[in-house]
């Protein structure tokens, strides 16, 4: 498909300072991004053609696809990048403008909602029978106390996340765990 | 019996024809090894003599190298003197029996290392299939 | 024995003992030639008396192992197999003349170039070929004879052609160390491209301020003497001593009298288009060439000049007359000539995929124009078909750069001054939308790399992927190409497209050469003697180059070049005289029949018959070709260094003994 | 400088789903002059793939949260799980650093009677445990050495990168966890592409467990290369990687078997603790490796 550049955003760049990209626009193409990146030869996420999207204000080609959530945020593209143009600051800024258009995908959600209903990452209740088993002392993390969790959950509540990562009230964590304060 | 390698000897100018052989060498551009060049400042230093005596000598193929016709001479007009004398070294050759073909005269400037190669190697070519100089028994 | 013989006894009388130094050349001999056949097989020749190997032979190392054998065992010839002559033959030269051998008694054979290079693949031949050419050489030192450099006065003045920065730099600096200069400008005014510069990259200072104050010093420097509107007509001479036939150009305009008011312009009722503008605008038939211009003098243009003769009234120091229609020509002497004359640009309208006939396409050059204050949108950027702002701007780089079916060389300058262009509108005009579409970025000079990385700051778009065609789309132009990156087709529709044309060789570069008797490479340019070690030297001794008549130059290098070509013609001719190689004719008189047949064949008229009934070579006028030995009848000239015996005996090393 | 007292902080994957690795943690470190104290309360980090990929301050404020926890116990972290460490030390890092965060942090804080205030530092265990403790109290306080077992080392990515902030390692060329393995005997064994992800992160996983198990492959055939007797790291996100997803590739018809270990699960072992407590969950076999080497059932 030939690409008409003067329909582009011509504001995306601006977006994605603001959300963290701060150097996108020292990048100048050298590819080294895309060379050492774990997740390039599998999957559609090709950063150095990402950075020159954005440079060219292509948000279509990007916030409307999920290559960017491909990212396992290794950091090594930040961390090699000869003009220190942050491609994985790029990519976490995409993801918020894209998590803003309500494109999210469902592990991150279940992800931020075990969080948020529990505390952790993962489930809870598995854990504590793990626990038993080897002899490990009682849980004294956020998920062993409904306090720590409503905190948590105060805090979520105060910023925008609670609607970008679709935080639901009504929230039974995947496979048989039960919320554990509950 | 080993194929038959002739000998061929060029008579070069210093400026173009020699700097250009210097340009093959340097750009790794090769040629038969059956080259050999003698210097002289001018291809208009090229005595007829020199050559007569090289083919008596018994070398199969001759060649005088030059700058380009018509401006390129340091010398502003040697170019045209040898050109003058290889035309008629040619036709007393082959009153003697010699190809005429065996003696050529080429133009090839400092800069065309490529065109030194390309030209030598179709020389040698064209001398190996007129085999040896017919003065040598 | 040779040895107790008197040191006085002419060194050519004696049998000679010759020593033989084959060099290495690190591995770029020794790799594919067998140093130690050639060696075992330099033993066996006549007269050989050592033979030796080494790693370097250029080095002072093994340039003393040659001087040691000089004296303790009393070499008197020397043969190099090593690398050109045309590169290390003085250096060799000077080692024996260190020690105390004549330096004419020096042969070099050129193993390197012509055997283990070209033959690389092929040990057993690059082997046996060294071995030929190094007994040639051989053969040919036992004849080679002691010679004097000839002595030869050299005039203080210099001789530059081209007043563009180059050429201001280097005529200032002669200027300024003594030397007399002439400074032959073909425009009426000197200043040369960078005057229609508007600013210079990397800096961004304006190009006139920093090169006006230069072109002033010229004028007020009172050992230049300037000769605008001029062009070289004749050369001849040598090294020391060239004597030049400046054709300057009938301007029907005393500049005694003219003091730059411009009147004259104001009534001229002929306009034509304003080359210094690239056309852009109009200028008069009797004009000044532009504000700056230095001199600040009128000139008419005889071709486009109606004669109405409303100037020649108008001018009130009575200045001009238009009957005056003949140049003037005039000469004069100097003892080295530089040439600075500079580069044109490519003609885009042989891509004619860019459709340079479309107004809104144009070339840097034109762009650098309307953003200059002084050009002629006064500054502002409009597009040429209806003057209105353009909104979108695409920058092509490359255009008749990187391409065979062009110039296949970078043109150097384009990427950077591109970006310069691009920053300079986004400063001025930040919603302006700019997109450079490139093959590589080159951006390679002190401050460079960071003069890009401003420009993506700013926003400019670059784009990998040559541009394959530019079609008109109602008002605006579709610039169609591929992106690299996205490896996609893309387009942009642009309001003004902007061509980055190479750099070429100028126009009349070809016939200079051949005035001057200087080569130009494949390209057209001038070409160098060595392009790292002798930049600025030409195969003329005493005439330089500098700029971008030597290849594609940013005003940096030029600037360098400039100066760099003026200490080079300083150090030729602060002593007053130089030594030069004494290959010149020598006529032996018993052998004379005064036929005169070398007389006639002499391009220097440096052969003449006598009153005395005899011939006689003049030896300054003499360069050495040989071209009257080769046809003497008699075998009277000798033509010194490449005698009829020297080079038979190379013929005989070349055909003895392979049959 | 950290002291002998650290605010342990485990995470959610040690506690929650290895808790053996939590056991070798708690009894190692004190034998070797380190005590840990629980950070009771102490949530998620939260690690990159969720909060703060979508807006920095939710993310920034829950990190906050943990690290009043430790200021209030007046005691550096010890983070021992590479995403927590990461995360937490580059909330502090921005926090410190950026007074216009810190405030509107404070501000959502103050909701829950919090107040951050950048008293205290993150620390990675790697980090204690080479630069503080030292390999060498490390080698005197084994009783079984492990000579001639070959280990690949794998530091994953978030102890490393970014380097700029997190200083705990040379990031191309990091030393400090091989020369942990080498105190207990081991011989850490090269293998190409070293530093390159195990492909668990930024949501990967629960996203693509396709693409994951892709990566994990071929950082898995990298390591085939030197055919170790074992992997080591120091990372419960990477142990989890390597050993669920040497499950899921065994699944799918690939084993490649290679026991897998947190690096204090070997020392505990190696100073004698009970495989039980410290060594006893994992889905990749690795009592075959227990057995022969500290000879334990």
């Amino acid at each position: 498909m030939k690409i008409i550049l003067n329909n582009t955003n011509k504001d995306l760049v601006d977006k994605v300072i603001e959300n963290g990209g701060k150097r996108v626009t020292e990048c100048f193409q050298c590819g080294m991004c895309a060379s050492g990146c774990p997740v390039a030869s599998d999957t559609d996420h090709k950063i150095k053609r990402t950075m020159h999207q954005v440079l060219l204000g292509l948000d279509e080609q990007i916030l409307d696809k999920k290559a960017i959530w491909l990212c396992t945020t290794c950091f090594m593209c930040l961390e090699r990048c000869p003009q220190n143009a942050g491609p994985t600051d790029v990519v976490i800024a995409l993801r918020r403008m894209s998590a803003e258009k309500g494109i999210i995908p469902e592990a991150q959600i279940e992800v931020a909602n075990n969080i948020y209903h529990l505390g952790h990452a993962v489930t809870v209740k598995k854990g504590i029978s793990l626990r038993e088993k080897v002899d490990a002392p009682p849980l004294t993390t956020a998920g062993s106390d409904k306090k720590y969790i409503d905190e948590i959950q105060k805090i979520v509540d105060s910023t925008h996340a609670v609607k970008l990562l679709k935080i639901r009230k009504e929230w039974k964590p995947k496979g048989d765990d039960v919320i554990a304060c509950d | 019996m080993s194929k038959f390698e002739p000998n061929i000897i060029g008579f070069v100018c210093n400026w173009c024809t020699y700097a250009g052989a210097d340009l093959a060498g340097s750009s790794r551009y090769s040629y038969p090894p059956n080259i050999k060049l003698i210097r002289l400042m001018c291809s208009g230093r090229v005595d007829p003599a020199f050559i007569l005596e090289t083919f008596a000598r018994g070398a199969d193929g001759v060649f005088v190298g030059g700058c380009h016709i018509p401006t390129d001479c340091h010398y502003q007009q040697g170019n045209f003197k040898a050109l003058k004398r290889v035309t008629m070294l040619k036709k007393l050759i082959s009153e003697m029996g010699i190809e005429p073909e065996r003696l050529e005269i080429f133009w090839i400037s400092a800069s065309e290392g490529k065109r030194f190669s390309e030209v030598m190697t179709s020389f040698t070519d064209k001398i190996r299939e007129l085999g040896p100089n017919p003065l040598k028994v | 024995m040779a040895k107790t013989q008197s040191k006085k006894k002419k060194q050519s009388d004696e049998v000679p003992r010759i020593g033989v130094y084959v060099c290495h050349c690190g591995t770029n001999i020794a790799g594919s030639v067998n140093i130690g056949e050639v060696v075992e097989f330099s033993k066996n020749i006549k007269n050989v008396s050592v033979v030796r190997e080494h790693m370097y032979l250029c080095s002072e190392q093994g340039q003393n192992m040659i001087k040691d054998d000089i004296k303790k065992e009393g070499v008197t010839r020397v043969v190099a197999a090593c690398c050109s002559p045309r590169t290390h033959e003085e250096i060799f030269r000077k080692t024996l003349n260190s020690g105390n051998l004549n330096k004419y008694l020096y042969e070099q054979v050129n193993i390197r170039d012509q055997c283990s290079w070209p033959h690389f693949k092929d040990k057993d031949n690059a082997t046996n070929k060294a071995k030929q050419l190094v007994k040639s050489g051989i053969y040919r030192a036992s004849e080679l004879e002691p010679l004097q450099d000839r002595k030869l006065s050299v005039l203080k003045s210099c001789l530059v052609i081209g007043g563009g920065i180059s050429g201001i730099n280097a005529a200032l600096d002669l200027a300024r160390s003594g030397y007399h200069v002439y400074l032959v400008e073909r425009n009426p005014s000197i200043g040369g491209k960078m005057a229609q510069l508007d600013k210079t990259f990397p800096t961004n200072d304006c190009s006139a301020c920093i090169l006006a104050p230069m072109m002033v010093e010229v004028s007020n420097t009172s050992n230049i003497e300037l000769l605008t509107y001029s062009e070289i007509e004749y050369v001849s001479g040598h090294i020391g001593k060239y004597h030049i036939t400046v054709r300057k150009k009938q301007t029907s305009v005393d500049w005694e009298k003219c003091n730059g008011c411009g009147d004259c312009s104001i009534v001229c009722p002929v306009k034509v288009d304003n080359e210094f503008n690239c056309n852009m605008d109009k200028r008069k038939a009797v004009y000044i060439q532009f504000q700056q211009a230095i001199p600040m003098k009128a000139v008419v243009d005889k071709k486009k000049c109606v004669k109405c003769k409303l100037c020649e009234k108008r001018c009130q120091v009575g200045a001009i007359d238009i009957s005056k229609n003949e140049d003037e020509f005039i000469e004069f002497d100097v003892g080295s000539i530089i040439a600075t004359t500079g580069y044109d640009l490519f003609d885009p309208n042989k891509k004619a995929e860019y459709d340079y006939d479309h107004p809104n396409v144009i070339t840097s050059l034109e762009l650098e124009r309307m953003m200059c204050a002084s050009g002629p949108t006064k500054g502002e950027i409009l597009r040429p078909s209806d003057g209105r702002k353009p909104h979108t701007i695409s920058f092509i780089q490359c255009v008749g750069s990187r391409d065979e079916k062009t110039n296949d060389y970078c043109s150097r300058i384009c990427c950077t001054y591109s970006i310069k262009h691009a920053r300079l509108l986004k400063e001025k005009y930040p919603d302006m939308d700019i997109y450079i579409h490139y093959i590589d970025l080159r951006c390679f000079g002190k401050g460079y790399e960071e003069y890009y990385r401003i420009a993506r700051e700013k926003g400019v778009k670059f784009i990998r992927g040559r541009i394959s065609q530019i079609d008109s789309i109602g008002d605006r132009l579709e610039v169609s190409g591929d992106d690299d990156t996205l490896g996609e087709q893309i387009s942009v529709i642009a309001d003004l497209v902007v061509l980055a044309v190479a750099m070429e060789s100028s126009k009349g570069a070809k016939k200079l050469a051949n005035l001057l008797n200087i080569s130009t490479d494949k390209t057209g340019f001038f070409k160098e003697i060595h392009p790292k070690l002798k930049p600025v030297s030409t195969d003329s001794d005493g005439i330089f180059i500098a700029g971008a008549c030597q290849g594609p130059k940013e005003i940096p290098d030029a600037v360098s070049q400039g100066k760099a070509a003026a200490s080079a013609a300083s150090s030729l001719m602060s002593k007053g005289e130089i030594e030069i190689e004494p290959l010149f004719a020598q006529i032996t008189e018993d052998l004379c029949a005064k036929c005169r047949t070398c007389e006639s064949l002499c391009t220097y008229k440096a052969i003449k018959y006598t009153d005395e009934d005899k011939m006689e070579v003049d030896i300054a006028l003499c360069k050495g070709c040989g071209v009257c030995s080769a046809a003497c009848p008699s075998g009277a000239i000798k033509a010194n260094h490449f005698t009829n015996k020297q080079v038979r005996m190379q013929i005989l090393a070349l055909t003895e003994g392979i049959h | 400088m950290p002291a002998t007292d650290y605010a342990f902080y485990p995470g959610c994957i040690i506690p929650l789903r290895y808790p053996d690795i939590e056991n070798s943690i708690r009894e190692t470190m004190p034998l070797l002059g380190a005590n840990v104290y629980d950070m009771v309360g102490a949530g998620c980090c939260p690690p990159g793939g969720a909060f703060w990929s979508v807006e920095e301050i939710s993310g920034l404020t829950q990190s906050a949260r943990n690290i009043t926890i430790a200021e209030s116990m007046n005691k550096d972290i010890m983070a021992v799980c590479n995403g927590c460490f990461c995360y937490l030390k580059n909330s502090n890092h921005i926090l410190m650093s950026d007074q216009e965060k810190r405030e509107r942090v404070n501000t959502i804080l103050n909701k829950v009677g919090r107040k951050y205030q950048g008293t205290v530092s993150v620390y990675h265990i790697v980090e204690i445990l080479h630069d503080y403790i030292g390999v060498e109290k490390i080698q005197n306080s084994t009783k079984i050495k492990l000579d001639g077992v070959k280990a690949a080392v794998h530091y994953g990515c978030h102890l490393l990168r970014p380097s700029d902030h997190l200083m705990a390692e040379n990031p191309e060329k990091p030393h400090k966890l091989d020369a942990l393995v080498e105190a207990l005997g081991m011989e850490s064994v090269y293998y190409p592409k070293k530093l390159s992800c195990c492909g668990a992160g930024g949501g990967m996983r629960g996203n693509n467990p396709d693409v994951t198990l892709k990566i994990l492959e071929k950082k898995l055939l990298n390591i085939k290369y030197s055919d170790p007797d074992c992997i080591v790291t120091a990372c419960p996100f990477c142990f989890l990687q390597f050993d669920l997803g040497q499950k899921g590739l065994r699944d799918k018809g690939e084993d490649f078997c290679i026991p897998v270990f947190y690096y204090n699960q070997l020392l505990g072992l190696s100073m004698g603790l009970p495989k039980k407590r410290v060594a006893s969950i994992s889905e990749t076999p690795r009592d075959g490796f227990i057995k022969r080497f500290y000879g334990v059932d």
